[in-house]
């Protein structure tokens, strides 16, 4: 029965694997950009200023989607605390008492890990990295937060606030491109300033950066979520 | 040979992925090996977005002193499909940790973690 | 006018200030918060119905697509933007309570997922839309968990995996889609031309797919039906009503990337999803599920339309949107009564008559799925079926009538046992005000989409919709007491049969029929007089019956005789769904009969097919005269009960009220002879000839006349027997008009008015028996003549008529039988018609001793007369019989001469004599008869009265016994099972085998669909097999 | 021919048939008797029989439609004579048979038929109601072959005046219908044992000694009527089949010796058969007959 | 061409872990495995010029990620014991 099963399901994954390869072999590699790519990288910096062009992408041309995604992440969180709520409301003590070694690592790591991900977040525009690099490594950062201070409280009244203030500037700063600019997240609203420069590129630091802490939070919030179940009982 | 360039050989790659991925979704019955499963998926169609906006001997589409501003559009990759993935990447974190909680819920109710254990709606 | 991204920034906003705030109060934010996405899109929709056509296109971060992301918003865009936000907003009213118990993140939910499906429905960019759809799957995903129990968790994972691989399927096509479009824009890929290769014919594959999916095909959509059975109702309302609406548009807006012709595949997708759910939904008991079911199965059917588009042309838009704004509005308002009553298996929905507005919506909504005129979907249906017969596409008219068929099969179930059920739940049904008030809403909604529906309709007449305002009427008249209603309801059709008449007083068949509907109906009011209180849901549809009877008169075209067909189905539906242990019989009847209308629909399709008006006519110009023909045969012999399509009638009629059995035997039945008559007319003589569907005709008449009689012989309850005498008369009717003969046709009338008259008379007397005896047991009653003198007169004055013994008009009818059956040669037909009117004396014998003569039982030593209510109409009746018996002329002879002198049947004419009757065979003189026999009679009880006059009165138990006593009257009463010897001699001929036919196509169906929905074996492992190998299927199909 | 006059024939008629049913069945009573080697009563005992019964003094009624029974009963009979034209050829002796024609008779049978059988109802005597049972199940099978005679007949003459019928069959005994259309006349004579109730088909009224079949509970006034009601009715049907089968009569004399020989045929018939359960009759109808009446029909449209 | 062999073996071993992932009877190794493959990902990404998403893999992918299936299975592990 269970080599019945298997060779079953093997053949639709076989099936599969065949469509997939048909469409493998459709692919031939590229030589060239094609026509939207290239308007990217002919009029990108003139337009938004930021010399990184995927984030010139993410964060202007392609905002709502980047506002979606942000969505996402925060629809996550809320689904995972709405499912994790437990019925009694309230929380115990996690069980293991953090290490000394592992309290100490953080104390020195977290501070150097931050400004690591503040840094990513805010020259997301001129090097590889990001918001949503930014915004995990700030949630690492948290992780270890929370393996070294395993028995305190930590109340998630911060990290919504961050949410909420995050994604509302987020959201304001697209209507502020409908009134001021061409449209909805705009990041002309600014002047693009120097090319190559911290301040440049419109909104795009300023985006990016609420984009880091919003996301930070929001996986932070996640997992927050998922450290403090560990010690709860069962119902 | 064509076959052996980067970008084909990630496409195979990511195929191979993927395939493998939807293999552990419908073999597996634990419910957290299909969570896995579910996250190579992911993983494979991130790469196979990626290499499909590769161009060959391109460099990474930044603009910066290594490229020429005025011929960027011949020296480096397709920016879009990077920016995709980067929301993809995202969405998929979320997911992923959408369905743990799930496994997670259902382990707490039921105390398993097969997927055939959890019949109760059919028909 | 406000930029619609407002409304994405205003939803998002608003859900991330929620994470400020904490406290209560915030369901008040929300609510504002979506408020305002309804005023936008309505404002936009508006804009755009008051002529403006320029579509609105806005882009994003201040560059023009492709480079960035852009929305549209047209007219399209704005009516789906509306109806989703109208829905988001009533959604929220809906579940403000849980909402409030969940805590802030619940809410956070819905506000994001109502964006999300505001921007589906408006973004031109596939990535974008991608990113949108996940948010809207995961809002879901997470909505399901609002109402907390063992199954949600699993139905939530299970919806969360095959999301995952389904869009997977959707990512994988968009790279590719980039790889080879250079693009995500849809309007820019639209203006591109780019030559079509294989890649990017199998990435708009994947990604069409993936959309497909998102529809929930049946068969792979286990993991979606899960979630309506788990998720909260309200949120179930959300996902059918909601993100169906989002994906049905997405896909509509993503076909025209495909090189490929996806149309039929979308056809046939959408036919296998249509018919299987539906089918399946037959086996299903759980509500909710059942719900799905139906809900995946209007997908389908929006699906089967999406893809027959080109062909519908012109009429796409009004078809379109009649069956979605009917599935949406319908569908998401049973979810929402769903979580009000919060019972899962359908039996327990009889907790429903515990709220008036609750059942009336539920009802409302469940006609409003059916497709029952005058709702929107109706019109929609009809212009579907005409437009797909049109364009001679019908296997899939026959499919898309199945499926709905199969639909109506589980709908009208639930709805029996939502009226008539045993209501076994104890506690008080707790109904939270605001959860009232969507459901209302959405009633309202449907009633103006009835309208506007009807105006768009080329069909739609003003006229059509003055019964339904009648029947709104009445319905808001309810409070009234019964004496009232039923005064007005006679006042109004005395009036309507004033105004009508002179519109049909040169066509004596229609006058005929007018005058049995109108006539009969104000006679069986008159029995509802003797009703006391308010008779609460009864004169609607009385109202709604005759209207339907009357339409069928005044139809000019085959719309107007289809609505008023549908619209006297449905109200004698709920006449028959009023009697006490109607349920199972109500659901045969409407079984039947929407079997019945549908094969009416096919037929007036066929006749439509390769011609360009709708008026009746073209069915005698019809280009498939054997199908047509024989399909509306079929179809009006469902109604009329002819023998294998007859077992809904006897319980239909014997389980009614009193005064109902009289409406639907006496006057409803005519309605399918009135059919058959129109048809035959259409039909024409000579082409009738080359017909053998006539023959078989006959045929079937005959042996509907022994069949239903001779079942009557056997039956023990009264109104049983009256039923199957029922169902021999229309047998004899059949069989007069399949001669096409002039005389054949003259006795159809005469069968058609006697069959009126004596069974109305009957079923009145008997009714008005049996609300006193209350019984319908013959052999429980007994002697009654002594309590109920006039209720005997009028049963023997029937039972001559019925057994047409002269001088009473039956014989008339009988005369008639034979120069017909002599004239056109049908001899053995005519010997078994001959034999049934034999048969027809046992039970009348049965009928009449059994309740009034015999020894009378005890316990009905004080029953009085029938109600006076009930006596008047009888007497009119017999007064009518009396006339037609003495002067059949007055009726006959116009007919006869509008038979005769037009080209219908111009040959062997009946010549009238002065008062008799003669055609080549024979004469008949019913009035000198009558005077004859009257004479006679008169004088022979004289002379006996003389010879007898001293004639000592006895007790009726003081009989001759040989000395000995009887044990006590009531088994002396010698009446159960009457006819065992007849039984013995020849019952093998009223075994019931049509019965046991039904059955077992009954249980065929019902085992095929329990077999078939074993796939979804509750794992949701196989619902991702299922899902890849859907995807496979197609793969194959279309490469 | 005035109406008066008309009455006036209508009324000698009925009393020359009632005269003749009862010394008809005096004589046949008197020859079965003699056949089963009794002595039998004599040939005037029903004439004693009718008189004893209207002079009973005890009159006992079960309410209206008891009492109307034996009128609807004794109409039926009156009725079937009024609408029979007698003697071919003479205006005298048509009754009143242009009202209506074939058809009218063999449904005006009926009315005597539902008359008795609801005044025995009202009776209450459980073995009337039985004995109607019965008898309506009989009937019902014994409609069969004489419908299908009836058709065959009509479609021979192409009529369903009786007195055309009888018209065709004049000029001699090849004419009659008996030989023009012997299924028909089988299967209408095999009918006929039935519609007269003898033996082997006399089970819904047998034994008549005992107090058993519908009129079990009529006596005296009411039973006379019932007798008169039989002596008119069996001549009547005699009549009937006379007329449709054996070339009618121009004059009494001929009606007298056909109606003779016609019902002594049952009678002889009943002597030599036993009698039939309603179960096994009614089959029996549907076998012999039935081919009869189906051959009549098929021989004629060939 | 020593990329191709890098890119070669990095996707082989991509693949035997997916392998390893999603057979190895115990759940840890598992959920390293996928962790392995993320990582092993971001590799290539950087090989295909695409160091946004390098990074994003890396961070996100391999690190989120597989501490939430961390806790989770920690959380799985804890009351399978109490039981």
């Amino acid at each position: 029965m269970k080599i019945l099963r298997s060779s079953a399901l093997l053949i639709v994954v076989g099936f599969m694997a065949w469509m997939m390869f048909n469409l493998y072999v459709t692919y031939d590699s590229r030589t060239e950009l094609n026509d939207v790519a290239a308007y990217y990288a002919e009029e990108g910096l003139s337009e938004v200023g930021a010399a990184n062009l995927v984030t010139s992408i993410v964060v202007t041309y392609r905002g709502l989607d980047t506002l979606g995604e942000v969505t996402i992440l925060f629809l996550t969180a809320a689904i995972i605390g709405l499912l994790l709520k437990t019925e009694k409301g309230t929380r115990t003590t996690p069980v293991r008492e953090s290490s000394e070694f592992l309290m100490t690592g953080a104390r020195i790591l977290i501070p150097v890990i931050t400004m690591i991900g503040v840094y990513i977040f805010i020259n997301g525009h001129l090097s590889p990295g990001g918001g949503f690099q930014g915004g995990a490594i700030l949630a690492s950062t948290f992780i270890l937060l929370l393996m070294s201070i395993s028995n305190k409280k930590i109340g998630h009244r911060l990290l919504d606030y961050t949410e909420a203030i995050s994604g509302l500037s987020f959201i304001l700063i697209g209507v502020l491109g409908i009134i001021l600019a061409a449209g909805f997240l705009d990041n002309k609203i600014f002047s693009l300033g120097t090319f190559g420069t911290l301040l440049s590129a419109g909104t795009i630091p300023i985006i990016y950066s609420l984009v880091g802490l919003k996301v930070g939070a929001e996986l932070s919030n996640i997992i927050l979520e998922f450290n403090q179940i560990q010690g709860d009982e069962d119902h | 040979m064509k076959l052996f360039e980067i970008e084909y050989i990630s496409l195979i790659a990511g195929f191979i992925l993927l395939i493998v991925g939807l293999w552990g979704i419908i073999s597996q019955r634990n419910i957290i090996k299909m969570i896995i499963s579910f996250s190579i998926l992911d993983t494979s169609v991130h790469l196979l977005l990626v290499a499909v906006g590769y161009i060959r001997n391109r460099t990474a589409p930044i603009i910066d002193s290594s490229v020429n501003k005025l011929n960027a559009a011949n020296e480096i990759t397709d920016p879009l499909p990077q920016a995709l993935v980067l929301t993809a990447i995202v969405i998929g974190v979320g997911i992923t940790a959408l369905l743990l909680t799930y496994a997670l819920k259902l382990f707490r109710q039921n105390s398993s973690l097969e997927i055939n254990q959890y019949k109760s709606l059919k028909w | 006018m406000v930029n619609p991204i407002y409304i994405v920034a205003v939803l998002l906003g608003t859900a991330f200030l929620l994470g400020l705030f904490r406290k209560k109060g915030t369901g008040i934010i929300a609510l504002v918060a979506l408020a305002f996405p309804v005023f936008v899109s309505a404002s936009w929709f508006f804009h755009f119905l008051s002529g403006n056509t320029e579509v609105l296109n806005f882009f994003t971060a201040g560059a023009k697509p492709p480079f960035s992301i852009n929305l549209q918003l047209g007219i399209e865009e704005a009516l789906f933007t509306m109806v989703i936000n109208v829905l988001g907003f009533l959604g929220y009213t809906y579940l403000y309570r849980d909402f409030k118990e969940q805590g802030i993140k619940s809410t956070v939910l819905f506000l994001i997922l109502i964006m999300g499906l505001n921007v589906l429905i408006m973004s031109r960019d596939i990535f974008n839309l991608f990113v949108f759809l996940e948010i809207v799957s995961i809002a879901i995903a997470g909505l399901i968990y609002l109402k907390r129990g063992a199954d949600t968790a699993i139905a939530g994972f299970k919806y969360l995996i095959a999301l995952g691989v389904i869009s997977t399927f959707l990512l994988i096509g968009i790279a590719f889609f980039y790889l080879f479009s250079g693009t995500l824009n849809i309007d820019d890929f639209l203006n591109s031309n780019l030559p079509a290769v294989k890649g990017m014919s199998m990435a708009v594959f994947l990604i069409l797919m993936a959309i497909l999916l998102e529809l929930k095909p049946f068969p792979a959509n286990g993991w979606a039906l899960d979630v309506y059975q788990a998720a909260h109702p309200g949120i179930s309302a959300m996902i059918s009503s909601g993100t169906a609406t989002a994906s049905i548009f997405l896909l509509y807006k993503l076909l025209p990337l495909s090189s490929i012709d996806w149309l039929p595949y979308i056809s046939i997708i959408g036919a296998i999803t249509f018919i299987g759910s539906n089918l399946l939904g037959i086996a299903q008991k759980d509500s909710n599920r059942l719900l799905g079911y139906s809900s995946v199965g209007q997908i389908g059917l929006m699906l089967i339309i999406i893809g027959m588009a080109p062909q519908l042309g012109e009429h796409f838009n009004l078809i379109f949107l009649t069956v979605f704004i009917s599935h949406f509005l319908a569908k998401a308002g049973l979810f929402w009564i769903s979580g009000i009553i919060k019972k899962d298996n359908i039996r327990q929905w009889s907790v429903l008559r515990k709220n008036k507005l609750l059942l009336f919506m539920f009802g409302f909504f469940l006609l409003t799925l059916l497709g029952f005129p005058p709702f929107p979907s109706f019109y929609g249906k009809w212009q579907l079926i005409m437009e797909l017969a049109h364009g001679s596409q019908f296997i899939w008219l026959a499919l898309i009538l199945a499926g709905s068929f199969f639909e109506g099969m589980y709908l009208i179930r639930w709805f029996g046992f939502a009226m008539k059920e045993k209501d076994e739940s104890e506690e008080k049904l707790t109904i939270h005000w605001e959860k009232m008030i969507p459901p209302v809403i959405f009633t309202v909604f449907v009633m103006g989409a009835s309208y506007f529906a009807n105006n768009s309709s080329d069909y739609g007449h003003t006229l059509n919709l003055i019964p339904i305002y009648f029947v709104i009427a009445l319905f808001l008249l309810d409070f009234l007491p019964a004496f009232v209603k039923n005064s007005l309801v006679i006042a109004s059709m005395i009036i309507y049969s004033i105004l009508l008449y002179p519109d049909i007083s040169d066509d004596t068949l229609r006058l005929v029929f007018a005058g049995i509907f109108m006539i009969g109906g104000v006679l069986t009011l008159f029995a509802g007089y003797s009703v006391k209180g308010k008779r609460e849901g009864f004169f609607p549809f009385v109202v709604m019956m005759y209207a339907g009877l009357i339409g069928l008169i005044e139809a000019e075209n085959l719309f107007q005789f289809f609505f008023a067909w549908e619209i006297m189905t449905l109200g004698s539906y709920f006449l028959i769904l009023r009697g006490k242990k109607s349920i199972k019989h109500a659901f045969n009847y409407m079984l039947f009969s929407l079997g019945g209308a549908y094969l009416i629909f096919i037929g007036f399709a066929l006749s439509y097919f390769g011609q360009d008006s709708l008026d009746l006519s073209i069915i005698s110009a019809t280009t498939l005269p054997g199908w047509t023909y024989t399909l509306l045969a079929i179809g009006f012999l469902t109604k009329t009960a002819a023998i294998g399509l007859h077992i809904w009638l006897p319980g239909a009629h014997a389980e009614a009220e009193s005064d109902v059995s009289p409406m639907v035997s006496g006057i409803l039945l005519k309605a399918g002879a009135f059919g058959l008559i129109l048809l035959f007319l259409l039909m024409g003589a000579e082409q009738s000839e080359q017909h053998s569907l006539l023959y078989i005709l006959g045929w079937l008449g005959a042996i509907t006349a022994v069949g239903g009689n001779l079942l009557a012989v056997f039956q023990e309850d009264a109104k049983r027997l009256l039923a199957y005498s029922s169902v021999g008369n229309l047998g004899y009717i059949l069989f007069a008009l399949a001669f096409m003969t002039n005389v054949g046709w003259l006795t159809a009338i005469t069968y058609s008015i006697n069959h009126f008259l004596f069974k109305t008379l009957l079923f009145l007397a008997i009714g008005g028996v049996v609300m006193r005896v209350k019984t319908h047991n013959m052999y429980e009653m007994g002697g009654l003549i002594k309590k109920m003198p006039w209720s005997f007169i009028a049963v023997l004055i029937g039972i001559i008529t019925l057994a047409g013994i002269p001088p009473l008009a039956g014989y008339g009818g009988k005369w008639l039988f034979y120069n017909a059956v002599l004239t056109k040669g049908w001899y053995f037909q005519g010997a078994l018609i001959f034999f049934s009117g034999t048969i027809a004396f046992l039970y009348a014998f049965k009928l009449i001793y059994s309740v009034f003569l015999g020894q009378p039982k005890d316990k009905f030593r004080n029953v009085k007369e029938a109600p006076i209510w009930y006596l008047i109409p009888q007497f009119i009746l017999m007064i009518g019989i009396m006339v037609f018996s003495a002067r059949p002329d007055l009726i006959l002879k116009p007919i006869g001469t509008m038979l005769s002198q037009s080209n219908y049947f111009p040959t062997d004419p009946l010549n009238w004599e002065d008062v008799t009757a003669t055609t080549n065979l024979g004469y008949w003189s019913g009035y000198k008869i009558m005077i004859v026999i009257g004479v006679m009679f008169v004088v022979l009880l004289g002379w006996l009265m003389i010879m007898s006059r001293k004639a000592q009165k006895i007790k009726q138990f003081n009989i001759v016994y040989a000395g000995e006593r009887p044990f006590t009257p009531g088994t002396t009463h010698f009446s159960h099972n009457m006819f065992s010897n007849y039984y013995k001699a020849i019952g093998f001929l009223s075994w019931p085998v049509a019965t046991g036919f039904w059955n077992g196509v009954n249980l065929f169906t019902h085992n095929v669909a329990d077999n078939i929905r074993r796939i979804y074996s509750g794992n949701g492992q196989t619902y991702i097999v299922h899902i890849m190998i859907y995807t496979i299927v197609i793969y194959l199909l279309m490469f | 021919m005035s109406l008066f006059t008309r009455i006036l024939f209508v009324l000698l008629g009925l009393f020359i048939t009632l005269n003749w049913g009862l010394i008809m069945s005096g004589i046949i009573r008197k020859i079965i008797a003699r056949l089963s080697m009794r002595r039998g009563i004599k040939v005037v005992q029903p004439y004693i029989n009718l008189i004893k019964n209207f002079s009973i003094r005890s009159q006992l009624t079960h309410g209206v439609m008891f009492y109307l029974g034996p009128v609807f009963r004794l109409s039926g009979g009156v009725g079937v004579f009024l609408f029979m034209p007698m003697i071919y050829g003479s205006i005298y002796w048509t009754n009143f048979s242009f009202t209506g024609d074939l058809i009218l008779i063999s449904y005006f049978l009926f009315f005597g038929m539902l008359g008795m059988a609801l005044g025995a109802g009202e009776g209450g005597h459980p073995y009337s109601a039985i004995g109607i049972g019965r008898g309506l199940a009989q009937f019902t099978a014994i409609e069969v072959p004489m419908t299908l005679a009836i058709i065959s007949i009509a479609i021979q003459y192409n009529s369903l005046s009786i007195t055309e019928i009888v018209a065709a069959q004049q000029g001699g005994i090849m004419n009659w219908t008996m030989v023009t259309n012997p299924f028909a006349t089988i299967a209408a004579m095999l009918a006929f044992l039935g519609m007269m109730g003898h033996s082997p088909f006399n089970v819904v009224m047998a034994p008549q000694e005992n107090p058993i079949g519908p009129p079990t509970e009529y006596h005296g006034t009411f039973l006379g009527v019932l007798q008169t009601n039989r002596a008119i009715l069996h001549v009547v049907e005699a009549v009937l089949f006379m007329n449709l089968f054996f070339g009618g009569a121009t004059n009494w004399g001929i009606l007298i010796l056909k109606t003779f020989l016609i019902y002594f045929y049952t009678v002889f018939v009943g002597m030599v058969f036993p009698r039939f359960r309603v179960d096994q009759s009614i089959p029996w109808f549907f076998k012999i007959p039935l081919v009869f009446g189906i051959l009549a029909i098929v021989l004629l449209i060939i | 061409m020593i990329h191709v062999i890098i890119i070669i073996l990095l996707s082989v071993v991509m693949i035997v872990m997916a392998f390893v992932a999603i057979h190895h009877k115990n759940l840890q190794v598992a959920v390293i495995a996928s962790g392995i493959i993320s990582l092993f990902a971001s590799v290539i990404y950087i090989f295909l010029a695409a160091p946004d998403v390098a990074i994003t893999e890396a961070s996100i992918g391999s690190v989120i990620t597989v501490s939430i299936f961390f806790y989770v299975l920690n959380k799985i592990r804890h009351e399978d014991i109490k039981k």
